[in-house]
Formats: C-alpha cells, structure tokens, sequence
C-alpha cells in the first residue's frame, strides 16, 4: 500500500495564503464573533422588513427563527451534557479489543503521518 | 440399432432398469481388474441413467406404466409399477450413479487397496440395482429384497474405507445390525398386511387396507413399516448409523449413498404411507401428528446444531443430511399436497446438494488427505474450484436463493404457512439459520486461514472436478428454472394423495 | 385368557423370539452374540410367516387331483427368500467381526468404543478450543 | 437488447474481471470505470419492467426502471464512483471485490420489481459490505462486523418470513405499495426498518461504520440505509406510523451526536438524523413529500459522502478520528477542511448548498399537510444537525484547540474525490433544477424564496451565535475519550449476562457471536459442545445396542399412537 503517489507536500502559494488567512481569523476571534453578532443583528431587523407568509402559526410570532436557533441550540447542548452524565463509560468498558479502545495506528493504511 | 429394435426394447425397459445392473454385478466380478471393472460400471450406470430418462418421459407423457415381470399377472406375478414419484426418484439414483462413476476412478485408487476395486465396483452395481429395484417394484414383498440387496452392498461400500481409517468396520457393522433390523421391520410389517389382505401387491393392498382401517392387524403393521423405514431413511433418533458410516465410507461411497440410498427410503416410506394406507386414517394422523412431526423438528434442529460441533466435515455433513431428512420427513408429516410436494422436491434436491458437497470433499480428500476444519485451512487459494464448488453446495445447503436449497426451503415453509402452522416455518428458518453457522465454519477455514505451513496441494484432478461442477450447476440450474421439478414433484404429490395418478 | 394365549400360542412365540433376539442385541457386548441375537429375531419373522401360511387341516400343496384343502405355500416361499438374505447378512456380519478383531484386538463392545474414543481424541489432538 | 442489460450486472462481472488485472492504477481506473458503464446503461433503459422471468411459480422483475427506481439508481452509482475514486490507493483485493459486489448489489436491489429479489440483494448488500468492516482486520472490526453481519442478515430473514407471508396470503410477491394490515407486510416493515436504522433498531450503524476502515465507510454510507429509504418508498408510501418513527429518528440522535467523541460515530449518528428526515417525508407520503425524500436521498449521500471523505482522508493521514486528539488541522489539510466545511453547510441547510433545496421540500410537505408537531420537530432538529455535524465535525478537526498534529494534505485521489463530491452539492445547491427534474413527481416548487432564504439564515446563524456564546462561557461539553452507552448496552452487555444467568446450551451459540466476553463464551461452548459435540449425546458415535434400544422406543411409541386412535 506504499506504492501510490505520495500527495506532495510543494509549497502551494495559493493554499499558503489561504492558511495564513486561517491563522489569522483563529489568532482574532473576537472579530470574527464581531463579524458574526453583525450579520445576525441585520437578519434580526429584516424579520421586521419583509412580508410573512406563515404556513404554521408559530412562524408569524415576530423573531421566531432567530429566538427559536438560539434556544434550541442552547437546549440541545444542555440535554446532551445531561445525557452524557448518565452513559458515559470507559472505552473499554464493552471489551478490551472493541473499537472505540483501539489504538489509533491500528486504522492506519499504511501511511506515516 | 434400428428404429424397430429401438421400439420393440422400450416397453421392456422397466425390466431392463433393474436386470442390466443386476446381471452386470456378478459379471464385473468376473472382470477382475480395477480400471476395467471401473469403465464397465461407468457403462452400466449410464445405460441406467439413459433408461430411466426415457421411462421418465413416457411416464410425464402417457401415465402410469405397470409392467408385469415373466409374464406372470399380478397380483400373483410381481409387477414393476412406475409413476410420477417413483420415475424421478430412478432419474436421481441413476443420475447421481452416473456423476459418481466417472469420478470414482481416481478417487478409488487413492481410497482403496487395488486388491479390491473390482469388489467395490461389484458392490457398487449390486447396490444401483437394489436401489432401482426398491423403486422400481410395485410388490411389497419384492421392495424387501432389493432393499436388503441395497443394504448388504452398502454395508460392503462402508466397510471398504477400513483401508483408510479401521472405524468403518465398527461403522459398517453397525450398519449392518441397524439395518437388518429396520429391513426386519419392514417385512413383519409386510407379513401382517399380507396376514389380513392376503396380497402383496402394493395396488391390490390400496384396495383392500381401506376396509381394514379399524382392524389392529392393520395398526400393528403400519406402526412397523413406519419404524423400519424410519430407521433406514435414518430418522432422528434413528440415525445412529448414518454419522460413522458417512464419515468412515470411501469418498465415492458416501456420495452415492448420502445422494441415494436414503432418499429411496423415503421413497418408500413415501408410497406405504400414502397408497397402502392415507393421511384420513384416525391412526395414521395421529402418527403423523405426534410422532412424525415432532421427530422431523427436533431432527432438523439438534442435528444442525450437532454439525455445528464436529471437527470432521465429512461427519458434519453427515449430521446436516439427518437434519435434511427431517425436512422431507416434516413435508411428509404435513399430510398434503403441499406438503409431499415440498417433501418430493427436497429429495431430488437434497440429492443434488449433498452429492455435489461429498464429491467436492472427495477431492479434498485425495489432494490433502484429511476432510477435517484443519485440512481445509487456506484451502481457498490452493484448490480455487472445488472450494467454489463446496460454497455453492453450502449456499444450496443454507437455502440461499438461486439454489436448489431455496426452491425447497420455500415450498417447505409455504406448505406450512397454507395449514396455517406458524411455529413449524419458523423452526425451519431458524434451522436454515444455524446452518449458516456450520457453513461459515468451513468458509472460514478456507478462505480467511492461512494453510498449515509447507502443505502445497494442487487443484484436484479434471475427471473429479467436472462430474462434480455438473452437480452443482445442477443444483444452480433447478435452483433457477424450478418449473420441471416442481411440476414432477407436484404431480407425484397429487398421484400419491390419490388425485389422478 | 388362557384360551386367547393358547389359540394364539403361535404369536406368543414369535413375539418371544423377536423380544428375546433385541434383548441380545440391545444388553450382549459381545460382537458375535448380537449376530445371533439379530439371527433369533429373523427367526421369529420366519415363523410368523410360516405359521401365518397354515390352513387348519390343510396339507402340503401338492396337486394330486383330488379334491383337498392345502396350506397356502406363498409365504412359505416368501420366507425361503427372507432365510437366505438372513444367511448373506449373518455371514457378512461375521465378516466384520473378523475385520474387527483384527483391527481393534477385541470384539467386545466396550473395548473397541474405548479404542474408537482414543482415535478420536487422535484426530482431536490439540485442535478443539 | 443493449438497453436491457441490468446496471447490476456490470458490477457483477466487473469484480471478478477487476482480479484478473495486475494490483496497481490500471485496476483502479478499471474499478472506476465500472460505475460509469452502469449509468450509461442507465441512461438508456426505457422505463418499464425488464427481464421478467418466473421462479418457484412467481412472476419475477429483475430490472424495473421508473422514476423512483431511476434517481435512487442513478445517484447509487454516482456514489459508487466517487468513492471507487476516493479509494483509488488501496491495494487490498477484498475490499475492492466487496465495494464492486455491494454498490452492484445495492444497484440491484432498487430496481427489482419483486419481493424475491429484492431479498436476494437484500441479503447480498448484507454479505458484501462486512468484508468492508473487516478490512480494518483488528479484533474489534472483527466482532463488530459480525455483530453487524447477524443483524443485517437478520434483516433479510425477516424480510423472507415477510415474503413468504405475503405471497401464501395474497398470492403475489409484486414489490408495490404495501398496507400495514398483517404479518406479513408487518415483517417486510420491520426488514426494512432494521435496514433503515429506526428507533431502538439503529445501533449497528453506529457500531459498524466507524470500525470500517477509512475508505470503506464511505461505501457503507451510501448504499444500506438509503436502499432501505427507496424500499421504504416504494412499498409503504403514506404510512401515517412512519411519520412518528422519522421524527423520533430526527431528534434522539442529537443528543448522542453532541457527546460522541468519536467523529466517524458522530457522523454515524447524524445519519441516523438525516434518515429521519426521509422517513417522516414517506410517512407523509404526499407527491411534495416523496419528492422530497428521494431528493434529500440524492443530496444526503453526496454531503454525507463528503464529510466521510473528509474524515477518512484525516484518519488516513492521523491514524483517528477522535476529537479529544485532533484539532488545528486545518494547517496541515486545507483542502481536506474546505470540503469538509461545504459538507458541513450542507447537511446544515445553509442556503446555496444540497441540503436546501431538499430538505425544505420535506419541510414544506409537512406543513401543508398540517403536521405542525412534526414540522416543529422537523426544526428542532435541523438546529441539532448544526450542532454536531455543521460545527462540531469541522471545529473539532480542523480548528479548535490545536493538537499539534502536522501532516500531509490527503492523497490526490482523495482530494479529487471530495473536490468533486463538493463540487456536486454545491452546485445542486445552487442551481437544483436538474435534480427536480428527475424526481418522481413533477416539481412545482421553488426553494429560493425571500423568506425561506432570510429564515433559514436568522435560525442558523442565531444558532452559530449561540455556540459562540457558550463555548466563550465554557459551558460547551469538552470532549472527553469515553464510549457512550446506547441501546446496544441491551445485546452487548445485558443479554450476555442473562444468558449466561440461564446457562442455556443453545443460546451460547447466540452469545459466542455477539461476542460477549470470552471466558464466558469458552464456558458456554463447552456446555454446548458437552451435549452436541464429537463427545456429546447427539454428535459422539452411538453404539450400535442403543441405537436397537431407540428403535425399540419407537416401535413402542408409535403403536400406543396407533393404539390410542381407535
């Protein structure tokens, strides 16, 4: 399995760039929360802009979308932390040979890192 | 040969199916010499398997045929009767005879001392004819005779694996006391009809039993045709022979005793339960009902999973064939029409499953030398096509579609879905289930291990892969286009429940 | 009671012999001795049939001309057949016990069961889980 | 005669022919051009039925072409050929004989128009596709495919009983719309179920695909569950149950998806999620609804493809897929994230990306038809499919706290492979016309709506806000390496004990292959082997006077039977 071409690992620029760009974004993230609260409070205020043809109900409650990503979001997580208080377990806690207790080199094809 | 001799010898042919082998026996003895005595039976056996096509023909064409033996008229003479059922199960026995013979040559030399290999031939022809005959006759006294000369020739095909392993001859002797007893059986069984109805034809019995239904003479007879046959089809629990004589027989002994010689049992136990006497009879149902049925379901399930256990694959299958026959014994058991026909259709098909496995075995047997879990190991790389082959048997064994073994399986399960008998199909999935196991062991075995290190084996030799690829492209073929054998098997099933014949 | 046992005395020992001849094969360990245990219960077939072709005050089927009863001579033939297949399979199955005391050193029973326990555990060696 | 060579068959003969060319690029390129003549042939079939023939007395169809049986069809091969190129490196003949046979099988399966059939590949799809799990060939893939294997064969017995059920009571065993009135058809749904992953149902697939290896799970995700989707489809359309099953589907995974650690599982689970979906639009079973099930089929197994694409291509080049170890990768494989990324806005239904346009179809259906529950649950659910698959997948790998790992970009057949893949679902995204245009129903439907469009946004992104929220509160679940229990605690570890309670001979055979644990299993075998093995009552050799003394039993037994009728 070692004889396929190896992805070369050439110096990309245009790849280059784009990580440092990453790097940046990662190294200022509270401009890109910035960035994020903005975009939101603009969609908040075309809730009021534009005309609501409502096929359920609830969808005619003025900041319904808005309100209703923000909750469930927040519920979601919150049921999971419960939830993970009840089933969390060891990795080898079904056999010593099962998947999750595998080494991670084991699923390895062959290929260094 | 000339049209006129052609047609002047086929109304002779009942005859002929059993005398030419029966005559051919003691001649092959004369011959001596192995590979001779080998190409005469060869011979033989496909002058059988050609007659029995014909007789097959006329008889789907023209109905039954009744042909009386020297001319003497029955019921004082003996009559060959030949219809649906028994037709089919000639074409399987001289069928199976005929893919056996060109293979045993090889696989005979490597089993076998070459002192005896004109005795094993011999033997072999006197065990065709008995098996035609038993089929073939319409006396009940007669069926006797060919059954015992069917047996004592099987009790010699047995034992003359002794060269190979010394527990055949405990195999063949047990064999021979439990057969003999279950022969035994049968004629006192026999003599007590004969004792009532004063007849031993089994058409004249058909007419007389019926007024005899209360009379325990009767009863007392049925119930000994029912064990004695039970014991020689290898009824669970009356299979204690089978396992050792399968595992310990010669290759091609098995093949064609495993294909064959239980098959005409049920065969017989098949044309006793339904012409002499009928499922409408207070004790035959109840037999049926709770001696039969329930015998067939715990042979189906506790033989499987017996086979799941052995280590000796000969022997495995040998357990899967007792569990088989609990399937043909369950359709029986049924009573109908749906039922026989399912049962009917297993026999011919379980021929074709377990002489393609045997044969495929037989090859192993003479490249390896050894038929256990650890023979077969790596296997799959080193005999590429007999491995294929034992898979597709396997696959037919299982039920897998596209085989023989589903066409059965369906009929079987459908047959007791019409009577409305839930648990009954489900113990048959769950035992097609277990035999996934048993398969996938020696799949296993042969496809995912590594071979024992230093064994080179080469692929087994052409005149034993062929007759054994045409047996499981049979098993394919009637698996895919089943309307001939389900059209035969339904009309035995609707001649032996007394519909037209 | 007694009546119905000795009209029927001929039944009565037919089925004498036949419990007697399974009785051997079932409890004698002894090879041979279950040969003729199968031998006495052919027997018993053998007299069921013969007794069965008896016609009371009948005699032999000989055709004389004169106006008499005969015994039904069919079973009597039937048998003759029957006894032969009973000699081919009692000589056969001595044939195995001679087979068999020269491969296993015994014709007991128990003893060759042990020895077929040792081949197999031969055959087992190390290769069951 | 060309137009009706079946798709499957391709395939069929593909693989074998596969073996016959040297290990290398040319069998690879061999392998990709399998799919390839399949949808040629597709092409060109009319619809219609094809190939009808008759088995055991039953009319049977083996290639069956119509509007539901062309797009499931059609995008089955698709997939097949994205991830024949995904796995373009791999050298191990198994794993390419299995992918040919099980996309060939799957291929099969939709266009059978009989029930005997589609148990034939039923059970195909089943055996091909383990090989896939045991490739990885450590112990666990071991058990785990055959745990997996026991139940998807399972699924194919049960789908038998069914058939056989049907076809003694209505005479047929036409593969049509069903009615959920009896055994039978109550088989046949629970077959299709199992295959389907419904409720309680649903643990092999998060068992088996990630113990698959890193190119084989993206084969897996295609093909098993959507086939049971299409069967579900075509046979139990407007079956009011499925419409609670699917919303059940959509919710309960979230929650596991959210503390799962390890991401092939997650993604596991969030297929069970998107499944759901696809269920409640069969349950609903209106023209809009089916529409929108065999569309969001047809963008779910590209997007899905893609995020397994991605996560193969990090376990090919890290060795896992655990959060709790990855992180910052986005330096190492940028491609690798922006794909990873577009597969991500697309399960989430970010407008401009597949999962828009296909799953407001389903949406909308619901609402129409006056499901408001469903259609609440419906939303409830695309806010956890954000959660776990739109944020969770990428954060975790690709950004998040940075693990230090530094390794190569995937493979270039690997980049290609998720390129194109991406390049699919964007472009459906933008411009779905031709994906409305071969969906079963005509499309009257326009998914690019002012207010879907600005709904859709403020939901998600309100959403995004929230995580950023908590995750800046420290109130986000941490990752931890940890195995999560679900309802296959009740096979793995419950029954084991339970049986082991009782002792029972024949039910060790049962626990030997559920794999419990091994001392038990070696005692339970032992038991088992005791009564049925070379030395046991049934399987050792019978001495002949016993064997006289059963039948003696027998003859006895059946006399009193005899007896006791008069």
């Amino acid at each position: 399995m070692s004889d396929h071409p190896a992805s070369p690992i050439t110096p990309d620029r245009a790849t280059g760039r784009f990580v440092r760009m990453l790097d940046w974004l990662v190294a200022n993230p509270m401009r890109v929360i910035a960035g994020l609260a903005i975009v939101c409070g603009l969609l908040a205020v075309v809730d009021l802009l534009y005309e609501k043809h409502p096929s359920v109900p609830v969808e005619a409650l003025p900041f319904f979308y808005p309100v209703f990503g923000f909750v469930i979001y927040a519920l979601v997580i919150f049921g999971a932390k419960t939830l993970r208080l009840i089933i969390r377990r060891r990795e080898d806690y079904y056999a010593p040979y099962s998947i999750d207790a595998e080494t991670p080199n084991s699923h390895m094809t062959g290929e260094q890192r | 040969m000339t049209g006129a001799t052609l047609s002047g010898i086929v109304p002779h042919l009942p005859a002929l199916q059993v005398v030419v082998p029966l005559l051919a026996a003691p001649v092959c003895f004369l011959l001596r010499r192995g590979v001779i005595c080998w190409g005469f039976a060869t011979l033989v056996s496909w002058a059988a398997f050609a007659t029995s096509l014909v007789l097959l023909q006329v008889v789907l064409a023209d109905g039954t045929i009744r042909y009386e033996m020297g001319g003497w008229a029955a019921p004082w003479g003996i009559e060959y009767v030949i219809d649906a059922t028994n037709a089919i199960v000639l074409v399987i026995v001289s069928g199976i005879g005929s893919a056996v013979m060109p293979y045993a040559r090889r696989s005979v030399m490597a089993e076998i001392p070459a002192n005896q290999h004109g005795l094993y031939y011999t033997a072999y022809l006197l065990c065709l004819a008995g098996l035609l005959g038993v089929t073939i006759t319409g006396d009940a006294f007669n069926v006797f005779v060919f059954l015992e000369i069917t047996s004592l020739s099987s009790y010699i095909l047995v034992s003359a694996g002794a060269g190979m392993d010394r527990r055949a001859l405990t195999a063949a002797y047990n064999y021979l006391v439990l057969g003999t007893v279950g022969a035994t059986f049968f004629v006192i069984g026999v003599g007590l009809l004969y004792m009532v109805t004063g007849t031993l034809n089994i058409i004249d019995l058909s007419e007389r039993v019926p007024a005899l239904q209360h009379n325990r003479t009767v009863h007392v007879a049925f119930a000994f045709i029912v064990v004695g046959m039970g014991l020689k089809l290898a009824l669970f629990p009356l299979h204690t022979w089978l396992p050792n004589a399968y595992t310990y027989a010669p290759s091609t002994g098995t093949a064609f005793l495993a294909a064959t010689s239980t098959k005409v049992s049920v065969y017989v136990l098949l044309r006793f339960l339904f012409v002499v006497f009928a499922p409408s009879y207070g004790f035959m149902a109840l037999t049926l009902d709770y001696v039969l049925l329930p015998l067939a379901l715990i042979g189906m399930v506790a033989a499987t999973v017996a086979a799941i256990y052995q280590y000796n694959i000969k022997r495995l299958l040998a357990y899967s064939s007792v569990a088989q026959i609990g399937y043909m014994v369950l359709g029986i058991a049924y009573g109908s029409v749906e039922g026989l026909t399912a049962a009917i259709l297993h026999l011919f098909n379980h021929a074709l499953m377990k002489g393609a496995l045997f044969l495929a075995l037989g090859c192993i047997m003479l490249r390896v030398g050894d038929v256990t879990m650890r023979g077969v190991q790596g296997l799959g790389r080193q005999m590429p096509w007999t491995m294929a082959a034992f898979v597709t048997g396997g696959l037919s064994l299982i039920g897998v579609p596209l085989t023989v073994g589903f066409i059965s399986k369906w009929y079987l399960i459908t047959a007791a879905l019409d009577d409305g008998r839930w648990p009954i199909a489900a113990v048959i999935l769950a035992s097609s289930l277990l035999a996934i196991i048993y398969v996938w062991k020696i799949v296993e075995a042969a496809y995912l291990k590594e071979p024992p290190e230093g064994r080179v084996v080469r692929e087994a030799p052409l005149s034993m892969l062929v007759p054994t690829w045409v047996l499981v492209l049979a098993n394919i073929g009637f698996g895919i286009n089943a309307e001939f054998t389900v059209g035969v098997a339904r009309t035995a099933a609707m001649g032996l429940l007394g519909g037209a014949p | 009671m007694l009546e119905l046992f000795l009209a029927k005395y001929n039944y009565w020992i037919v089925i004498l012999l036949m419990m007697t001849g399974l009785y051997i094969v079932v409890a004698r360990g002894n090879l041979v001795k279950k040969i003729i245990g199968l031998n006495v219960f052919q027997t018993s077939v053998f007299i069921l049939y013969i007794s069965m072709g008896k016609v009371a005050g009948g005699t032999a089927p000989i055709l004389t001309g004169r106006d008499e009863i005969f015994s039904n001579p069919i079973p009597h033939v039937l048998i003759l057949t029957a006894i032969v297949v009973g000699i081919a399979t009692t000589a056969l199955g001595l044939a195995f016990v001679v087979r068999i005391r020269e491969a296993y050193d015994s014709i007991e029973d128990d003893e060759i069961d042990d020895a077929e326990k040792q081949d197999m555990a031969r055959d087992l060696e190390g290769r069951l889980p | 005669m060309l137009a009706t060579i079946p798709p499957f068959l391709v395939y069929l003969i593909g693989a074998p022919l596969a073996l016959l060319i040297p290990n290398g690029s040319l069998r690879s390129a061999f392998m990709c051009l399998v799919p390839v003549v399949g949808i040629l042939l597709l092409l060109d079939i009319p619809y219609g039925d094809h190939l009808t023939t008759s088995i055991v007395g039953q009319s049977v169809t083996l290639l069956r072409v119509d509007s539901l049986s062309f797009v499931f069809g059609l995008i089955f091969n698709i997939a097949a050929f994205l991830a024949l190129v995904f796995a373009w490196h791999v050298r191990d003949a198994m794993q390419q004989v299995s992918t040919l046979l099980y996309a060939g099988s799957a291929v099969g399966a939709v266009f059978c128009g009989d029930l005997i059939s589609l148990f034939v590949f039923w059970e195909a799809t089943a055996i091909t596709s383990v090989f896939l799990i045991w490739a990885t060939r450590t112990e666990g893939s071991y058990h785990t495919g055959m745990r997996y294997l026991i139940i998807q064969v399972g699924s194919g017995v049960i789908l038998l009983s069914g058939v056989l059920i049907q076809a003694s009571q209505t005479g047929s065993v036409a593969f049509d719309a069903m009615k959920l009135d009896g055994l039978g058809t109550g088989l046949i749904f629970l077959a299709f179920g199992i295959k389907c992953a419904f409720p309680l149902l649903h643990n092999w697939l998060q068992d088996s695909y990630p113990a698959a290896t890193a190119t084989g799970t993206v084969t897996l995700s295609a093909f098993t569950t959507k086939l049971a989707v299409y069967a579900l489809a075509r046979g139990f359309p407007g079956t009011e149950v499925l419409i609670y099953i699917g919303a059940v589907m959509t919710v309960f995974p979230i929650f596991f998806a959210a503390v799962e650690n390890n991401l092939r599982k997650v993604l596991a689970y969030s297929l069970n999620n998107q499944l759901g979906f696809m269920v409640v639009g069969i349950g609903v079973g209106t023209p809009l609804a089916l529409n929108g099930t065999a569309a969001h089929a047809f963008c779910h197994i590209l997007y899905k493809a893609v995020l397994f694409m991605s996560m193969g291509a990090v376990l090919h080049r890290t060795g896992t897929t655990k959060a709790s170890e990855l992180g910052g990768l986005y330096r190492s494989m940028p491609i690798t994230m922006v794909c990873c990324v577009i597969g991500a806005a697309s399960i989430s239904a970010f407008p401009l990306f597949s999962g828009f346009v296909s799953k407001s179809l389903i949406q909308s259906a619901t609402a129409d038809t006056g499901h408001w529950i469903v259609w609440l649950v419906l939303l409830f659910a695309s806010v956890g499919v954000l959660e776990h698959s739109g944020i969770k997948i990428p954060y975790f790998t690709f950004f998040g706290h940075d693990s230090g790992i530094r390794c190569k970009e995937a493979p270039w057949n690997m980049v290609t492979a998720m390129v194109l893949t991406a390049a699919l679902c964007v472009g459906i995204g933008v411009y779905p016309a031709p994906l409305y245009a071969i969906l079963p129903f005509p499309v009257d439907y326009q998914p690019y709506t002012v207010a879907h469009v600005v709904t859709q946004l403020q939901m998600l992104l309100f959403a995004l806000l929230a995580f950023v929220f908590l995750m800046r509160k420290g109130l986000y679940p941490a990752e931890f390496r940890a195995t999560n229990l679900d309802f296959d605690w009740i096979y793995r570890r419950a029954l084991p004990v339970i049986i082991r309670g009782l002792g029972l001979g024949i039910d060790t055979v049962w626990s030997r292959l559920i794999g419990g644990s091994r001392a038990m299993v070696s005692a339970s075998i032992d038991a088992a082997s005791r009564n049925f093995g070379p030395y046991g009552i049934v399987g050792r050799t019978v001495r002949v006077g016993n064997g006289v003394a059963w039948v003696a039993v027998l003859l006895l037994v059946t006399l009193l039977v005899g007896y006791s009728a008069d």
